[in-house]
């Protein structure tokens, strides 16, 4: 029997219906969706300057030295008559990588995703915050436009890759880049403020603000795991902002934390860096995570299976990821003792991720699996991160990693976990959660062919760099020509520059679906994918103030299939008299 | 917290101790005792200084548990952070 | 904010959340992340010191410890008044509200005034960010945190205005209790910046 | 295509290897357990006409089960890899006789010091060499890290060797060359725009023709002195 027995005793909202004018409703909106949805848009942005960034890039890498068709576009200092400078394609990769996880990934999955689910998932009509929501996206906006800008400055953008080793990054003299690192700095630390007030919105709210009977085992994992993301984010992030600060000192105001000339010690950034940086792509993954499992409890029509369990892994992943960072800083010259403590705690990692996996596989077993792009992308999930994963492991291992540091396997890697990760993840959210933002649905064909072109070319892209990688092809480096180890991989390269260009044409699709389903789309229903969590209890896209009347929640968050019903799915806030589902 | 004529706790005793207690750092700072026990010292006078700002100013001492437990959480990673870089010189 | 929040929370069972209210949950989970933003700063002081090859100047020979010492006590007995203004409104006395916000402004902002006057003399005797590991981080540490006064002084000058125009009743003061949180946390940094900057 | 190690020269290489290829096989077990799984999953259970998912929360003993087994398995690589790391970088793991020699680490070349004559650095007969690197197969070699600029990293794919130089820090790492070649030293550590040509040429010799060259190049130093 559900345990809840009490009346629906919500509040009603009380929003005089008064009209926003334009700007207070689209522009300066306190209105979490508005929100998100301003986020989504931005975020997509990044992602497709992120994508041609990297296409840039490949085309160097596969063709070292061409002119690139179009290239002669690029000023001078760029790209005199189309070939990319080495300078320039050292910037391409820092903010390549900055981009990505800056200012795509990580705001699509968490300004985006915990925007948008997490007041609707809880069930309650905004943030605990709103106005502060407001300002964690116009600070981001400001980040990312100050983070453009720089590829503007004299002497270029960044270049110091997007870890930012100093002492080259304080070192103008070294990189040749004044104002593009500084431009760098100034932007993470805004960055950071912004990602402080979103997180300080997310956990006050999930804390406070659920609504009667939902208790803390009854939140959607993708509830659970943006709550999660967030602590990470507010433990973590400040350290960064802290060490960008102390960097930007460095290069201004004639501090030397970490330009060893005066005792500063440059290890002491890798740590900062890396004691954020870890946290930081469980950040990236957690909420992807999340998602999934919603997204594949839903697609097999089956409970979540393990539901303890799979919040029980979030937690202690969440917890080891401040405990390991040191993994990044084996060949960094960190004592040799430490490097054999971080190699543990690494691989204690793997643990909760397995359990995470094959609960996954245990949801889809004995289910009845449906192939709609949400789910095909979930799945995809699945099996690249697994990939990823696993790949992880061969640089857990400290010998191991002596070699394949910095080279092209760890690459693959991190594409591994960020795009077949992440990316795919997010991909699955936009096609399961587009109905309930727009109101309109993305056409099930069109979406299942955009599912097989990027799994397709993704795994053509990345996965052959495992291969370079172990053939010993160094990250960052303009021209693999210039070495005879790697002079029998171009070939390789060449195929993976052009899977690639591949892979952006099918994000280039996407683009084209997405706004037309926005516009052309058939209208949505209230809840097309017959799915339980509270989302899709209101209206397709939702009202002001989600709720007209707050919901009461009597059961768990995956009642799919309950053998006591006709239908298959059993919402988080119906009545236990209708059924009376066995457990939660 | 907001029943009128709420007994409040004794704000000017917990000042009293604190400027004591500065007090004594700034003796004992210039005492000349061996270093690491100056170091000890003063640091544990400092931290319950910070306490006793935590428990009486905060009100820490009358949240609930979770509260408690939730404004102790941060101190978990930060010694972390700094305890373990400190063993690159060990 | 207050507002807005304040209409949420209406209708909201205790059971849920920590039973406590919205924003100061809001404020003390800002703390712990400037726990950690301050631990990023303090924590790389302690660890380039622990790894400086030359020794670090003695307490004293560069500081001068007098005058932060009485900063010190300006900083605590700030705290004080702000937390004599809690109580003060707590039993619905808005006048002395008035009267011990403002009083923390003030001595809030003093302890400003004479952090840059340190600031002053030490530049003036050629001590500046530059000058060395010392320099790089005591600057950094104080100027941080100097920094966090600065906004608290103004925060409470805001609350102080409200105040003024009656903004806070016994019953409904949340905004008097979230700044003070915030103050004391500086203050409570302060007690350690002030340990081991000043006398270690 | 060329998807594999290069040839391995040196005595950590064999170790590096060889548990690279355990953890393939580890890894590739995993492997097939997941994507044959779910591959196997959505085939056997797609929804179909008048079938019903399995209404189930979980099994307790499935879940302890692939816990378990994972942890065995970090459990035993953890034990495996921490010994062999302890052979390769362990601070008793560096011979105590071998020859010593400097490598600086500057935008964008390698200055490799030689010991001279007296095989200890930093007694005035050494010598330094811009970008070439030489020594005896067959015997351990420690080489002494420095950055006079930025962080670089001294690689040597086929040694199986990688140790960043970090300006301000002198890191120490030893390695033992099984192979008679040339090689190149790779910078494998973003250090500024030259960081992709930062090489430099390897080789390691038989013993004889090493001393020879060795004699050659400090006798050439000494009569330099004289
Ligand atoms: C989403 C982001 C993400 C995620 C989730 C991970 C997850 C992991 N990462 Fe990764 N990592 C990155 C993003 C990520 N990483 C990035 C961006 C870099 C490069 C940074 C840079 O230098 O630019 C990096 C670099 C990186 C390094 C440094 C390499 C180097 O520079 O030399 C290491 C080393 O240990 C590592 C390890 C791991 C491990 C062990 C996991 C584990 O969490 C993985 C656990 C998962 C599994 C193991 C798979 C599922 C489990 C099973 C199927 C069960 C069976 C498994 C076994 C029995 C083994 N990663
Ligand atoms: C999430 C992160 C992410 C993603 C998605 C990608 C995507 C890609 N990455 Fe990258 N990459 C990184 C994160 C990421 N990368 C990081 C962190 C680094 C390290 C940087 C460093 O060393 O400092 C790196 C480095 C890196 C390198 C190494 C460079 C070097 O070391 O010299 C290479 C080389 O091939 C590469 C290639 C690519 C390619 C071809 C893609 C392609 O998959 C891109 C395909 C394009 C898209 C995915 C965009 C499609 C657009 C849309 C879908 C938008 C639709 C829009 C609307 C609807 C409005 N990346
Ligand atoms: Cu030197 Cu890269
Ligand atoms: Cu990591």
């Amino acid at each position: 029997m559900a345990t809840i027995t009490a009346e629906p005793t919500g509040v009603a909202v009380v929003e005089e219906e008064h009209p926003l004018p334009f700007i207070r409703k689209y522009i300066f909106s306190t209105d979490h969706k508005t929100i998100a949805i301003q986020f989504l848009f931005t975020c997509l942005f990044f992602l497709l300057v992120g994508g041609l960034l990297a296409v840039m890039l490949r085309y160097q890498l596969g063709y070292p030295g061409k002119p690139m068709p179009g290239g002669d576009l690029l000023p001078e200092t760029m790209a005199p008559g189309g070939i990319i400078l080495p300078e320039f394609y050292i910037s391409l990769v820092t903010m390549h990588g900055t981009f990505m996880v800056f200012f795509a990934i990580m705001p699509l999955l968490v300004g985006v995703y915990a925007n948008y689910l997490i007041p609707l998932q809880i069930g309650t009509h905004d943030m605990a915050f709103p106005r502060l929501n407001m300002w964690s996206y116009w600070l981001f906006f400001v980040s990312g436009l100050v983070m453009l800008s720089s590829f503007a400055v004299e002497g270029g953008a960044s270049v110091a890759g997007w870890t930012q080793y100093a002492p080259l990054s304080a070192m103008p003299e070294a990189s040749g880049v004044y104002a593009g690192q500084q431009l760098w700095m100034i932007s993470i630390a805004i960055f950071g403020f912004s990602s402080l007030l979103g997180s300080i919105n997310y956990v006050t709210t999930v804390i406070n603000l659920r609504a009667p009977g939902m208790t803390w085992f009854r939140l959607p994992l993708a509830t659970w795991s943006l709550f999660i993301t967030a602590i990470l984010g507010l433990l973590a992030i400040p350290v960064l902002t802290a060490a960008v600060i102390m960097l930007l000192f460095d290069q201004t105001i004639g501090t030397t934390f970490f330009l060893p000339e005066t005792g500063g010690q440059p290890l002491l950034w890798q740590h900062l860096f890396w004691f954020f940086g870890h946290p930081e792509v469980y950040i990236l993954i957690l909420p992807a995570m999340g998602f999934v499992s919603d997204i594949i409890a839903n697609g097999s029509r089956k409970p979540i299976f393990g539901y303890h369990s799979m919040v029980f892994a979030l937690i202690s992943i969440a917890f080891l990821g401040f405990i390991v960072w040191g993994h990044h800083m084996f060949q960094s010259g960190m004592n040799p003792a430490l490097a054999m403590s971080f190699m543990i705690s690494t691989l204690v990692i793997a643990v909760p991720s397995a359990i995470k996996v094959f609960n996954w596989m245990g949801t889809m077993w004995r289910g009845s699996i449906q192939f709609t792009p949400h789910m095909l992308f979930a799945v995809g999930f699945v099996m690249l991160f697994a990939i990823g994963g696993l790949s992880g492991i061969f640089m857990a291992s400290t010998p191991v990693d002596i070699y394949i540091h910095d080279t092209y396997f760890i690459v693959a890697h991190l594409h591994y976990v960020l795009f077949g990760g992440s990316l795919f993840a997010i991909f699955a959210a936009i096609y399961y959660w587009f109905p309930k933002m727009f109101g309109r649905m993305i056409n099930d064909t069109m979406g299942r062919i955009h599912f097989a072109l990027t799994f397709i070319f993704f795994n053509l892209v990345f996965f052959p760099m495992h291969g370079l990688g172990m053939g010993g092809m160094m990250r960052r480096i303009y021209d693999p020509s210039q070495y005879e180890h790697l002079a029998g991989m171009q070939d390789t390269n060449t195929l993976v520059s052009l899977s690639a260009f591949a892979l952006y044409a099918s994000g280039l699709l996407f683009f084209v679906m997405f706004f037309w389903s926005l516009f052309r789309g058939k209208k949505a229903p209230v809840n097309p994918w017959n799915a339980t969590t509270l989302e899709w209890q209101v209206p397709s896209p939702p009202l002001h103030g989600n709720w007209t009347e707050i919901p009461v929640v009597y059961h768990g968050p995956y009642e799919y299939s309950h053998p006591d019903m006709d239908k298959d799915w059993l919402s988080q806030n119906e009545r236990p008299d209708v059924v009376s589902p066995a457990r939660h | 917290m907001s029943e009128a004529g709420k007994q409040h706790p004794r704000y000017m005793l917990v000042f009293g101790g604190l400027a004591v207690l500065t007090a004594i750092e700034v003796t004992a700072a210039f005492m000349g005792f061996p270093r690491s026990v100056t170091i000890i010292v003063l640091l544990g006078l400092a931290g319950w200084k910070a306490l006793l700002v935590a428990l009486y100013f905060m009100h820490l001492k009358w949240e609930p548990r979770a509260l408690k437990v939730l404004a102790a959480a941060p101190l978990l990673p930060a010694a972390i952070m700094v305890v373990v870089i400190l063993m690159e010189y060990v | 904010m207050t507002s807005h929040a304040a209409t949420m929370e209406r209708g909201r069972s205790p059971e849920r959340g920590l039973g406590v209210p919205t924003n100061k949950l809001g404020m003390w989970i800002f703390l712990t992340s400037e726990v950690m933003f301050f631990t990023g700063i303090i924590g790389s002081y302690i660890i380039l010191r622990f790894g400086a090859s030359d020794s670090w100047a003695a307490p004293g020979e560069v500081l001068n410890v007098t005058v932060t010492a009485v900063n010190t006590f300006i900083l605590i007995c700030s705290s004080v008044t702000m937390v004599k203004a809690f109580a003060a409104i707590e039993n619905g006395d808005e006048k002395m509200l008035r009267i011990w916000l403002l009083a923390t402004a003030i001595i809030g902002a003093s302890f400003v005034g004479i952090q840059l006057f340190e600031y002053s003399e030490l530049i003036h005797h050629g001590f500046l960010p530059s000058s060395g590991l010392y320099g790089s981080t005591f600057y950094s540490m104080t100027g941080f945190h100097g920094f966090h006064v600065t906004v608290g002084v103004l925060c409470i000058l805001w609350v102080t205005l409200k105040a003024f125009r009656g903004g806070y009743t016994q019953e409904n003061h949340q905004g008097v209790e979230v700044i003070g949180l915030y103050w004391h946390f500086v203050d409570l940094v302060w007690i350690i910046l002030f340990t081991i900057v000043y006398l270690i | 295509m060329d998807w594999s190690f290069p040839i391995n020269a040196s005595t950590q290489g064999i170790v590096i290897d060889n548990l690279f290829w355990i953890i393939f096989w580890m890894t590739a077990v995993a492997f097939v357990i997941v994507e044959g799984g779910v591959i196997w999953f959505m085939w056997r259970y797609r929804s179909r006409e008048g079938h019903k998912a399995t209404y189930t929360h979980g099994n307790t003993t499935a879940e302890i089960i692939w816990t378990a087994i994972p942890a065995l398995a970090m459990i035993f690589l953890g034990i495996y890899s921490g010994a062999a790391w302890a052979d390769i970088r362990g601070l008793d793991s560096f011979p105590d006789d071998a020859l010593t020699i400097s490598v600086v680490a500057k935008q964008f070349e390698w200055n490799i010091t030689y010991p001279g004559a007296d095989l200890v650095l930093g007694n005035g007969d050494d010598f330094t060499i811009r970008n070439r690197f030489e020594f005896p197969m067959g015997e351990p070699v420690i080489v002494r890290l420095e950055s006079e600029d930025v962080i670089h990293s001294f690689f040597i794919p086929e040694l199986r060797v990688k140790q960043d130089a970090v300006p301000g820090m002198t890191i120490p790492i030893w390695f033992e060359a099984t192979q008679a070649g040339e090689f190149q030293i790779a910078c494998a550590e973003l250090c500024g725009l030259g960081h992709y040509r930062m090489r430099a040429r390897v080789v390691v010799h038989d013993r004889a023709s090493f001393d020879s060259w060795y004699r050659d190049r400090s006798g050439a130093v000494q009569t330099a002195a004289n």
